[in-house]
């Protein structure tokens, strides 16, 4: 069992180690984030009112947007250098492989993002009892976005060249999660319900999540 | 242990190899010969379960392969014909993610002596991409001992190596041997090796 | 109705029926034409644009049709594992886009005189925007995957998610007030519009869909001879 | 005079079989900018009024993502697989394939999307009369765009010492830009002048971009 | 035509090479031979002027070689030790660009006949993706013909090969001496190649 855990560890360990030394993709995708927050504010002026409605919905937008930013890494490289066999080889089937990459993608591209969230309210305006449902939501949200993004992913491993397809099918999937998620947030009552849905949209896809994943993984390998 | 029985690949439409019947038990070296493109990467891959046998079946300690996959895994490892060493961490990085994730008991000092007789010491904390490309392999071929498995199975596991390298491994093959182990390689090359067994595809 | 199923008899079939079908259809499509821009009369409300009609709403009708075949292909595909349905979902896709387009485009020229804008973001509008995407995808997919047998997969399950839109299609008129025209010719009791529109629209839905009929036939037939060659 | 042509004119034909190998390809682009567009007003909701006033924002803001999202394939593919040197040994000289690979760029990557603009436009109920000065603004800010983005990536095949400076430069060099593009756009008066200065700052860029992205690609090599 | 004088290589402060002294006319083969992590790669580079040495300097037709780069560059085809197809392209594409943008005057008749001289005629029309490794090989030495310069640089072009396609190299290689080009190779195999000279790292 610690044998176990001990092994899981050194596999987010292992991200840690490649995701970050490109710590240039999440400095990429964090500058992102924050110019077109500028982008924003410099076109609509400083009108707070707007801002400070639409505020919401353009940092889901932006998030939405710049999970996308990393999705092409997310399977491609491992599976380019021969370690995704590897691994599987090693006691990690398909499946675990998919929870483990999901799980380290949220942890090092959507974190920083929810992290920076805060800043990103003061420069729109948001007031500040909303920051904490927006918090909530984005977790949650985000980690939608993680699973969707190791499905489409894996998905773009079978085919050779389409780079942004994954991220054209990611988006069209999160269209419902996106409206509902913004709804949530504008909604004064039945925030602790709403919430609850949400949560239990992330259950269904973080469960079919392995097994497509998985699936996508076992027939790239197989055509390679 | 491991049997194939008139195992066949067809890979869009072509046929790659037919009718093979392998059997490998322990303290055996089996050797894959075979011109350029004549199945050896793909029958290493069937054997290991990432390609499905187009018709035959593999067979594990008497039970289909397919049944206990898991038990098979725990017991071989692959040297791919690519090396997966990742090229952002230093070679010590990499060990130390490979020692921790294939739950190896190795200690420390073995690795430094292996080190030392692939000649890799001085890189120790260098990035693994200024390496050069034999130095890759040979960190590659580290991972048997880090492992620490059965069975070994290796793709071209002599191709950029030196002939002083290629005696390193000869003597690590011919111990593994000793030690009850079995490996299966594949060369194009004619690598003096005492393999008990030949098969050419 | 075996014909329906299987690749071999759809083929003998539509051997036969191919040449009838294509002679009745572009029959169909110049009297439907005459009758709508010559035959019918103008609306008192909207004067000539309410021709567009003719074209907007049967290829309307068509754009769900369509989808609606796709979904129930993709069903008898996925559960009854019978790869016709797939041949189906590959063929049709394209033709399906093309209705869709038509009724968005044939609907903005008909919105601007209408409403004063060539697009708003109601309901009904977007919808079938999103059908229309779907539609792409579906082709995108179709044409980027390299293995025949995860794409024809993804494709159908992805068909079968997307049917989450065609009752939000159906029924946004009623759900949400919109600007859109709620349905006043499906009505099944009496349906309150004057025969002298009536004609022309059914004439042109039926033409349309021969014409849509005739081009799937084809697209069919060639996607079922490109699977034998490649077997 | 006519070889150099052809030369110059397989140059881009390989950069159009690798980056989009047809049709289809370039069509997911546009689809993406569509659905990025449909996920904005998804969550801004559908009020004109405010579309119009975020509507060139939320168009740069999407330029802005679809250049960074093909900034990992600009350079690192040919570099990794040594295409680079072979090109180099070839006659082109690392200033000439950085000039080639901006403008295949600003072609493959950037085109399509300032075609689809009109479209666009007519969805977010942007009035005609910009959608001229959009097309100006957005033609030579996509270009500034493309230069910016060579720029940054080749850093990325230097040091990691060194890249991390470099990229953080160029992308502090956008924001200015970015924002006076906007800006152009807002105004009503001056709009000629604006441009020039738009125009000039392109200049400058295109200008530099052949030796800076050379000189780190030299370096790039010799530490490979 | 090509000479180096006492050019030396540091790298990260290490000394890969020191004052390495090397002409070669045409007519000549030049085999660099030595052990895994010996600098061939890195003289062959350096020699390419992709690298920069440390000290010494080289010459090309009796000019300094910085100085007439780009004639040089004329005159020389590189194979590196990696192959640079392009993956997502068909055997056919990849030969189509380089045809175009070598601006080589060879014919279609020709590629054909040396593509089936190798093999690689069934594969025409496939993507290089699936090529097995010896394959690739083979495609990427087709540049040699394609190119058709005068001088040959190959970092290890034997590896992956089998033993008739080494042959099929070995005659092209003498063909193209007796044309009176010249020949430029590293190898650590012993391979039985008639070189005019052999430098050991
Ligand atoms: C781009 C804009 C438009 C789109 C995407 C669109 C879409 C559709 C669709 C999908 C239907 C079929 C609905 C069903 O079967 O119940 C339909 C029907 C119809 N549309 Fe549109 N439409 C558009 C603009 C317009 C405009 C501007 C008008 C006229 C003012 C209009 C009038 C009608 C009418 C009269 C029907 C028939 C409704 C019925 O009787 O069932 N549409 N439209
Ligand atoms: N996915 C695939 N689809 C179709 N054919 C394939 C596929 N992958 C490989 N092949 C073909 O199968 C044959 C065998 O390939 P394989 O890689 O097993 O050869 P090999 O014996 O390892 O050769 P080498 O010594 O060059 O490594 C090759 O001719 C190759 O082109
Ligand atoms: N950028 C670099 N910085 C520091 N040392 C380097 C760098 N690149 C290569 N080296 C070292 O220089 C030495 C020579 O490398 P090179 O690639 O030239 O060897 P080689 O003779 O080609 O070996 P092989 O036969 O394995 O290909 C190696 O020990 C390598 O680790
Ligand atoms: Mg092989
Ligand atoms: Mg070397």
């Amino acid at each position: 069992m610690f044998i176990f855990l001990k092994k899981i560890f050194y596999f987010f360990y292992r991200e840690f180690k490649v995701n970050i030394s490109g710590f240039h993709d999440i400095l990429t995708n964090i500058t992102f984030f924050f110019i077109s927050i500028f982008i924003f504010i410099f076109s609509i002026g400083p009108q707070d009112k707007i801002l400070s409605v639409m505020g919401v919905s353009i940092l889901w937008t932006l998030l939405l947007l710049s999970s996308t930013l990393s999705l092409t890494k997310f399977y491609r490289d491992d599976f380019d250098t021969g370690n995704l066999i590897i691994l599987h080889l090693n006691g990690f089937s398909f499946e675990f492989i998919a929870i483990l990459k999901t799980i380290s993608h949220f942890i090092y591209v959507q974190v920083p993002f929810i992290i920076s969230i805060p800043i990103a309210c003061v420069l729109i305006n948001i007031p500040m009892e909303k920051v904490y449902s927006l918090l909530i939501s984005f977790a949650i949200g985000s980690f939608i976005l993680s699973c969707l993004g190791s499905i489409s992913s894996s998905m773009n491993l079978l085919n050779k060249r389409n780079y942004l397809l994954g991220s054209v099918i990611v988006m069209i999937l999160s269209i419902p999660v996106i409206i509902f998620s913004v709804g949530i947030i504008n909604t004064e009552e039945n925030f602790i319900s709403l919430i609850n849905v949400l949560f239990g949209i992330l259950l269904i896809i973080f469960a079919i999540n392995p097994w497509a994943t998985g699936a996508c993984l076992k027939i790239a390998l197989q055509n390679n | 242990m491991l049997l194939t029985k008139n195992i066949s690949l067809f890979r869009a439409d072509k046929i790659i190899f037919e009718n093979i019947n392998l059997s490998i038990g322990s303290g055996k070296i089996l050797g894959l010969k075979g011109k350029n493109g004549s199945g050896k990467t793909s029958l290493i891959k069937t054997i290991l379960c990432i390609l499905e046998p187009t018709s035959g079946s593999i067979f594990w300690k008497g039970k289909n392969i397919e049944k206990n996959l898991y038990d098979f895994y725990n017991n071989v490892t692959y040297i791919a014909d690519k090396t997966s060493s990742l090229k952002q961490l230093t070679i010590n990085e990499n060990i130390k993610i490979w020692k921790n994730i294939f739950l190896s008991k190795i200690n420390n000092d073995q690795i430094e002596k292996i080190l030392q007789t692939l000649k890799l010491d001085s890189y120790k904390n260098k990035k693994t991409n200024i390496l050069s490309l034999g130095e890759t392999k040979k960190l590659e071929l580290l991972r048997l001992i880090i492992e620490n498995k059965k069975i070994w199975i290796l793709d071209e596991p002599f191709t950029n190596l030196d002939s002083e390298a290629i005696d390193v491994i000869k003597q690590t093959f011919e111990d593994h041997c000793k030690k009850e182990g079995s490996i299966i390689f594949s060369s194009h090359q004619n690598v003096q090796i005492n393999t008990t067994e030949d098969l050419l595809l | 109705m075996k014909f329906l199923l299987n690749p071999n008899s759809f083929q003998n079939i539509t051997n036969l029926l191919f040449k009838p079908i294509l002679i009745v259809s572009l029959v169909l499509l110049i009297l439907g034409l005459i009758f709508s821009f010559y035959l019918s009369p103008n609306d008192y409300q909207q004067g000539s644009t309410v021709r567009i009609m003719y074209i907007h709403v049967p290829s309307a009708w068509m754009s769900l049709m369509t989808y609606m075949i796709m979904v129930i292909y993709s069903i008898v595909a996925l559960a009854f594992r019978i790869p016709f349905g797939f041949i189906i979902n590959t063929a049709v896709a394209p033709i399906g886009a093309v209705f869709t387009l038509i009724c968005i485009i044939t609907g903005s020229l008909w919105g601007k005189p209408m409403w004063g804008t060539w697009w708003v973001w109601d309901a009904r509008l977007t919808s079938v925007a999103i059908l229309f995407i779907i539609y792409l995808i579906i082709i995108f997919i179709n044409n980027s995957f390299e293995n025949r047998a995860v794409r024809e997969k993804i494709v159908a399950i992805f068909i079968l998610i997307g049917s989450v839109n065609l009752p939000i299609i159906k029924f946004s008129v009623d759900w949400w007030n919109t600007l859109h025209q709620p349905a006043s010719i499906s009505k099944l009791s009496k349906p309150n519009i004057d025969p002298s529109m009536m004609t022309p629209l059914i004439i042109m839905t039926l033409a349309l869909m021969l014409v849509g009929i005739s081009i799937a036939i084809l697209r069919i037939n060639t996607e079922i001879t490109n699977r034998k060659n490649s077997l």
